[in-house]
């Protein structure tokens, strides 16, 4: 499934030929582990749509039998095409986990970091190759840990991404291959960042310092920073519930538990809040991870297309840093319903309220990058300059929620839902559709499509709204979120039609995505030959010829200026590369 | 690639979405409602009436929030469509890149930063300290009730005339008649168990929320009140209802399969009719025995 | 860290040094552990004990006396920052419940507004 | 693509000061400190939060029947083979590469001492008296801390036998890198028997 399909770039006589299993798939070349990564991203983040366009079938026609596939699933699933409270819940469970550990993190950190950053700095290799590879491998077998847990006695895991105790640790068996892959992807992201850190610091081109790096890569590395710090805790909590469901300890299971009407043989004094804190400590700053890259990659696709350098790189820098540290003290506003005080909930009201000023200030600093530059129209600057107003939205939707008081109605509600989702799909998501439209040319020399993509942007713009705007007023209505039928309450069944709406949405979502993987691949063997700068930029990735060989840099790249000089006043060309010492 | 193949996609893909659209409604037919008991209040894609006394305090804020987003996007949107527009890549349009002091923005980042604190300090602090430690005093004479949420049902029980709880006890648990383990000899004797919760209009009503088995959340829409049950815990919440009529109670947090259909009804009545309740449910308590 | 054999033996000396204190600090920990201390007293007098240990690892042993990298400090200050939040703010938050509800639905309890 | 080809493996960075190995060791520790951070802090919201009385409540000192003369022993088994790791890196410095195995050789020794002692003295025995980690949240939290903490242990053992046997042949080829490989493995022994000075207090002591 995964790591099959390669492109064929050739490397160079002077390396030993390695046998087809050291070149594609046990490679230590991060270029060969970052396109690995990227497709298997790609396949998981098509897994985890289709999981959701069925659950938006139950949604929209509750109890009705699903047309066309009902039937595939099984008896235990999907009786007579009709979906179980059970499936539906797994659908959602796993929808979260696809997306977010499988499909998002590995394309943006995997895929694009291990690929564009070394590049980018001007290093032959990333620091630990070896490392790399193991990183992608723990992935890679936790991937499939997660899906050998659909096919497990019981199903997936069906106690949401979020998995809170003791529902979880009341589930099935699939909650446990949830653990276990779990604990494979959190090793996989664990390597992954060491070796960015280093690699960032150790092996920057000559006269790269800190600030010259492209925003790209600082975005990488405070995200890499996040996922070393923030993971760890996620993993002891997936140790301690993996104690609690296979040796009978008690670390979540307070005194007393009886589950329909049978006592629970538990020892009790648990507490239900240690895995929220803990799960929460990690997610928080998750969430942060999968939105530092997708910001890197918009500020390269806007600085390259308005011809113009960045507006206050320092400002942006500093707010990306500052961002990343305050990631790690707000968790807790996830948790304001559980009976925190007034002390704790003011403190991490107040931790939500000042982070959301560094993403202003980088949200604003690419809009006014805008100003007097001369904007490019292609494709990856439309879905860069579509994730900005989306971006905004989700941002500001998230006030509501970080508030407390605001928070009583609305938490774990689908304006909830409407919130993340237009952080990560249209905000993140269509960052990385930006960054595969921009550096397609690199990895394989030709370039994508320009009118499939156009088809492709506005038709995903214009059904991710129609998806996901309905959400807040739902959520304003009060439907509660993860309900398998949402009609069984007069709130719920007054906004049905919105649910509908979404639903629709959602599949013509899935369809509008056909251009983009009929691109993908013809553009492979039928894409336009293009030189190894075709979007005329000038940060160091573009110095290397396109796909780069083994070691990437035929001459180590020497740094003589900033990473975004466009329109230098007294220079005949409007970009003026990196690497250049005087313009050729 | 030809003009012709790149027409062909988009055609393609405009027919099948029409296709699906046109023919969606013939595999299924709006579901019929099933809440059987008609619910007072119209709903609607906004907020949901609002029948507490404090609940108008968190409507105003999440209003004010939505005003504040509101003009903060629309004027923001503007000027990104304005820079969109006037600096189009083209011929004879070059960029320039001096630098741009952009004032207008820092006074605008510092303007938010101001407003959030004053939302924070003035408004959401205050509205959290009054939900969390305002809590009535008994010379309120406030309606007490222990709600203890279990695998997709609500249970509400009431402290009776003597105004004590009696005894709960695993070990006394029936599943059909008695699912809280109610002790009937001593001071639960009087004590009123009921699937549905009845609540007088105008006196405060404590409810003090447990759970049996897993994390459930109490959410009344109507009263903008809204607490997790968290096993191990019992956590108290209060809310004064400033109308009567029908409502429902339901769960916000994902406890299982049926997390779906564990709706609970909220009868608000006038004091006399709430007191000819409590009496009625409290004197037949012996043939709750057999 | 400098090769030269003098440095080294520099070194070692300081190694064993160590190891003198630590085995010391062992017995110290058990023997204080005997006395009984008010309130968390034991607690702190333990923790100090052990915090002191490990600095002296984590100086010698693992050379940071030397180490003069500042990417290695930063990541440590920054380490140790969110070790701080991790370890008291779960239990600060937790701890904030009125004392009553910290009690399951099986207990018997002063319930809150009753008229007692 | 033979690792040297990457600069600074082996000589530290002229700027950063350090050579790419310490400085990823280092943050994999940072990583490191986290994972037992959170399974400290679930130990300190437990300790804190158990019922005064009943079976869930916390037990007593006494109650738990860990002998603080194992766990003594235990924590000088662990302090003398942090001393005989770091000397194998100074010998190493002194290009004496049979002495420096003969230091990681009785590492290895005291290592699997320890893991002995933990084993038969104390996980079978508790067993046997059923102080499972099922008992109570105490015992729970004794077998995950103990027990990661010896799975880290066995870790160590397996990357330095590695070095031992045939990780020793880099030294013909490239002493200093070979060096630098023992340092940093060092580092990670010291911070597993840092853990443990912060595990034999809280465990057995208070």
């Amino acid at each position: 499934m995964s790591g099959g399909h390669h492109d064929h770039h050739h490397d160079h006589a002077h390396h030993p030929e390695l046998s087809f299993w050291r070149k594609y798939l046990f490679s230590v070349d991060h270029k060969t582990i970052g396109i690995q990564y990227a497709l298997t991203a790609l396949v998981f983040l098509f897994l985890g749509f289709c999981l959701m366009m069925m659950m938006r079938w139950q949604l929209a026609y509750p109890g009705k039998v699903m047309p066309v596939i009902g039937n595939l699933f099984g008896e235990g699933n999907m009786p007579g095409g009709v979906m179980l409270p059970e499936f539906y819940n797994a659908l959602g469970a796993m929808h979260g986990t696809i997306m977010v550990f499988l499909g998002v993190v590995p394309m943006l950190v995997g895929g694009f970091g291990n690929y564009v950053m070394p590049l980018q700095i001007g290093a032959p290799d990333m620091s630990f190759p070896k490392i790399n590879m193991a990183s992608y491998w723990a992935f890679f077998v936790g991937g499939v840990v997660m899906l050998i847990s659909f096919f497990v006695p019981g199903g997936a895991a069906n106690s949401g991404w979020t998995s809170y105790a003791p529902l979880s640790v009341l589930a099935t068996r699939g909650q446990t291959f949830w653990l276990l892959g779990m604990v494979f992807l959190i090793t996989s992201s664990l390597l992954g960042s060491v070796n960015f850190i280093v690699t960032i610091i150790q092996l920057r081109a000559k006269g790269l310092d800190f600030f010259r790096l492209p925003f790209f890569v600082w975005a990488q590395f405070v995200t890499a920073f996040l996922l070393l710090l923030a993971f760890p805790p996620l993993e002891g909590a997936a140790v301690l519930q993996l104690m609690d469901r296979l040796a009978g300890t008690s670390f979540f299971m307070p005194e007393g538990l009886v589950v329909s009407g049978v006592p629970q043989a538990y020892a009790g004094g648990g507490s239900p809040l240690l895995w929220q804190h803990l799960f929460w400590f990690l997610a928080h700053p998750e969430v942060y991870v999968l939105i530092l890259p997708a910001m890197g990659i918009v500020a390269e696709v806007i600085a390259n297309n308005t011809r113009k350098p960045l507006w206050g790189y320092r400002p942006m820098v500093y707010s990306l840093i500052f961002l990343g540290f305050m990631s790690f003290i707000v968790w807790a506003h996830h948790m304001f319903m559980t009976g925190m005080g007034t002390k704790i909930s003011a403190f991490f009201a107040t931790t939500t309220m000042i982070i959301s000023i560094p993403s202003v200030i980088i949200l604003t600093a690419l809009v006014i990058s805008l100003y007097r530059g001369c904007i490019r129209f292609n494709v990856p600057m439309l879905f860069a300059l579509a994730f900005l107003p989306m971006f905004a939205i989700g941002g500001l939707t998230g006030l509501p929620l970080g508030l407390p008081a605001s928070d009583i109605h609305l938490h774990d509600t689908y304006y909830v839902i409407g919130h993340f989702h237009y952080v990560v799909a249209p905000g993140t998501i269509f960052a990385i559709f930006a960054g595969i439209y921009h550096w397609y040319p690199k990895v394989t020399g030709r370039t994508l499509n320009s009118a499939l993509g156009k088809i492709h942007f506005f038709l995903s713009f214009v059904f991710i709204n129609v998806v996901f705007m309905p959400m807040f007023f739902q959520g304003m209505a009060g439907v509660s979120r993860r309900l398998y039928d949402q009609t069984m309450y007069a709130h719920g069944d007054a906004v049905q039609s919105l649910t509908r709406m979404s639903s629709w949405g959602a599949w013509m979502l899935g369809l509008s995505q056909l251009p983009f993987i009929l691109n993908f691949f013809m553009s492979l063997a039928a894409g336009r030959k293009v030189n190894q700068n075709p979007w005329e930029a000038t940060t160091l990735e573009w110095a290397a010829p396109s796909p780069p060989p083994h070691g990437n840099f035929a001459t180590v790249p020497v740094v003589y200026r900033g990473p975004y000089e466009y329109s230098v006043p007294g220079t005949q060309k409007d970009f003026f590369p990196q690497h250049l010492a005087t313009e050729a | 690639m030809t003009r012709k193949f790149l027409l062909g996609t988009t055609v393609a893909i405009v027919v099948l979405g029409v296709l699906f659209v046109e023919a969606a409604p013939a595999w299924a037919q709006a579901v019929a409602p099933k809440t059987s008991v008609k619910v007072d209040g119209e709903y609607g894609p906004f907020m949901p009436p609002d029948v507490s006394v404090h609940g108008h305090k968190v409507d105003q804020l999440i209003n004010l929030l939505h005003w504040f987003m509101g003009i903060l996007f629309v004027g923001w949107g503007i000027f990104f469509v304005y820079c969109l527009i006037r600096f189009r890549q083209r011929p004879g349009h070059k960029a320039s890149c001096e630098l741009i002091k952009a004032k207008p923005s820092k006074y605008a980042e510092i303007c938010v930063a101001i407003f959030e604190a004053v939302i924070l300090l003035g408004f959401s602090i205050p509205i959290w300290a009054s939900v969390k430690n305002d809590i009535p005093p008994p010379t309120d004479n406030p309606v007490r009730i222990r709600v203890v949420a279990e695998q997709f049902a609500w249970n509400f029980h009431y402290p009776g005339a003597d105004g004590k709880f009696g005894r709960v006890d695993p070990k006394l648990i029936d599943t059909a008649t008695n699912p809280l383990g109610l002790d009937r000899t001593k001071d639960g004797a009087d004590d009123i168990f009921s699937l549905e919760m009845h609540i007088p209009v105008g006196r405060p009503v404590i409810c003090e929320i447990s759970s049996k088995d897993v994390i459930h959340s109490f959410f009344l829409p109507v009263m903008r009140v809204k607490q997790d049950a968290i096993p191990g815990m019992r956590i108290p919440v209060w809310f004064q209802a400033a109308k009567t009529g029908t409502y429902e109670v339901a769960c916000a947090q994902l406890c299982g399969n049926n997390h779906y259909s564990m709706r609970a009804l909220m009868y608000i009545q006038e004091p006399a009719a709430f007191e000819k309740w409590l009496a009625e449910k409290s004197k037949p308590a012996e043939e709750f025995q057999d | 860290m400098g090769g030269a054999h003098a440095d080294i033996s520099k070194h070692v000396k300081a190694y064993i040094g160590v190891f003198v204190a630590l085995a010391v600090l062992t017995v110290v920990t058990v023997a204080v552990s005997r006395v009984h201390f008010s309130g968390a007293g034991n607690i702190v007098v333990a923790l100090v004990i052990a915090a002191f240990k490990a600095s002296l690892v984590a100086a010698i042993f693992m050379h940071l006396k030397w180490e003069k990298a500042p990417s290695i400090w930063w990541a440590l200050a920054i380490c140790a920052i969110f070790f701080v939040f991790l370890i008291f703010i779960p239990v600060l938050a937790v701890g904030e419940l009125p004392p009553q509800a910290q009690h399951g639905m099986w207990d018997v309890v002063p319930q809150v507004g009753a008229a007692h | 693509m033979s690792v040297a080809v990457l600069p600074y493996t082996v000589k530290p960075h002229p700027v950063t000061g350090v050579y790419s190995g310490k400085l990823g060791t280092w943050l994999f520790l940072a990583s490191e400190v986290m994972l037992f951070g959170a399974l400290f802090s679930a130990y300190v919201l437990l300790r804190v939060g158990a019922p005064a009385s009943g079976p869930a409540a916390w037990p007593s000192h006494d109650a738990t029947e860990l002998s603080w003369k194992i766990g003594g022993f235990n924590t000088l088994v662990l302090i003398i083979s942090s001393v005989t790791m770091v000397m194998a890196w100074a010998s190493l410095k002194l290009n004496n590469l049979s002495k420096a195995r003969m230091y990681l050789g009785l590492t290895v020794g005291l290592a699997l001492v320890f893991i002995m002692v933990k084993l038969l003295l104390e996980y079978i025995p508790k067993f046997q008296a059923h102080h499972t980690p099922s008992h109570s949240n105490f015992f729970g939290l004794y077998f995950t801390l103990t027990g990661l903490h010896a799975l880290h242990i066995l870790g160590g053992v397996f990357v330095i036998t590695y070095f031992i046997f045939p990780g020793s042949s880099l030294w013909k080829k490239d002493p200093e890198y070979y060096t630098n490989r023992i340092e940093c493995t060092g580092l990670y022994w010291h911070f597993v028997d840092l853990v443990w000075i912060f595990l034999f207090p809280v465990l057995y002591l208070l």
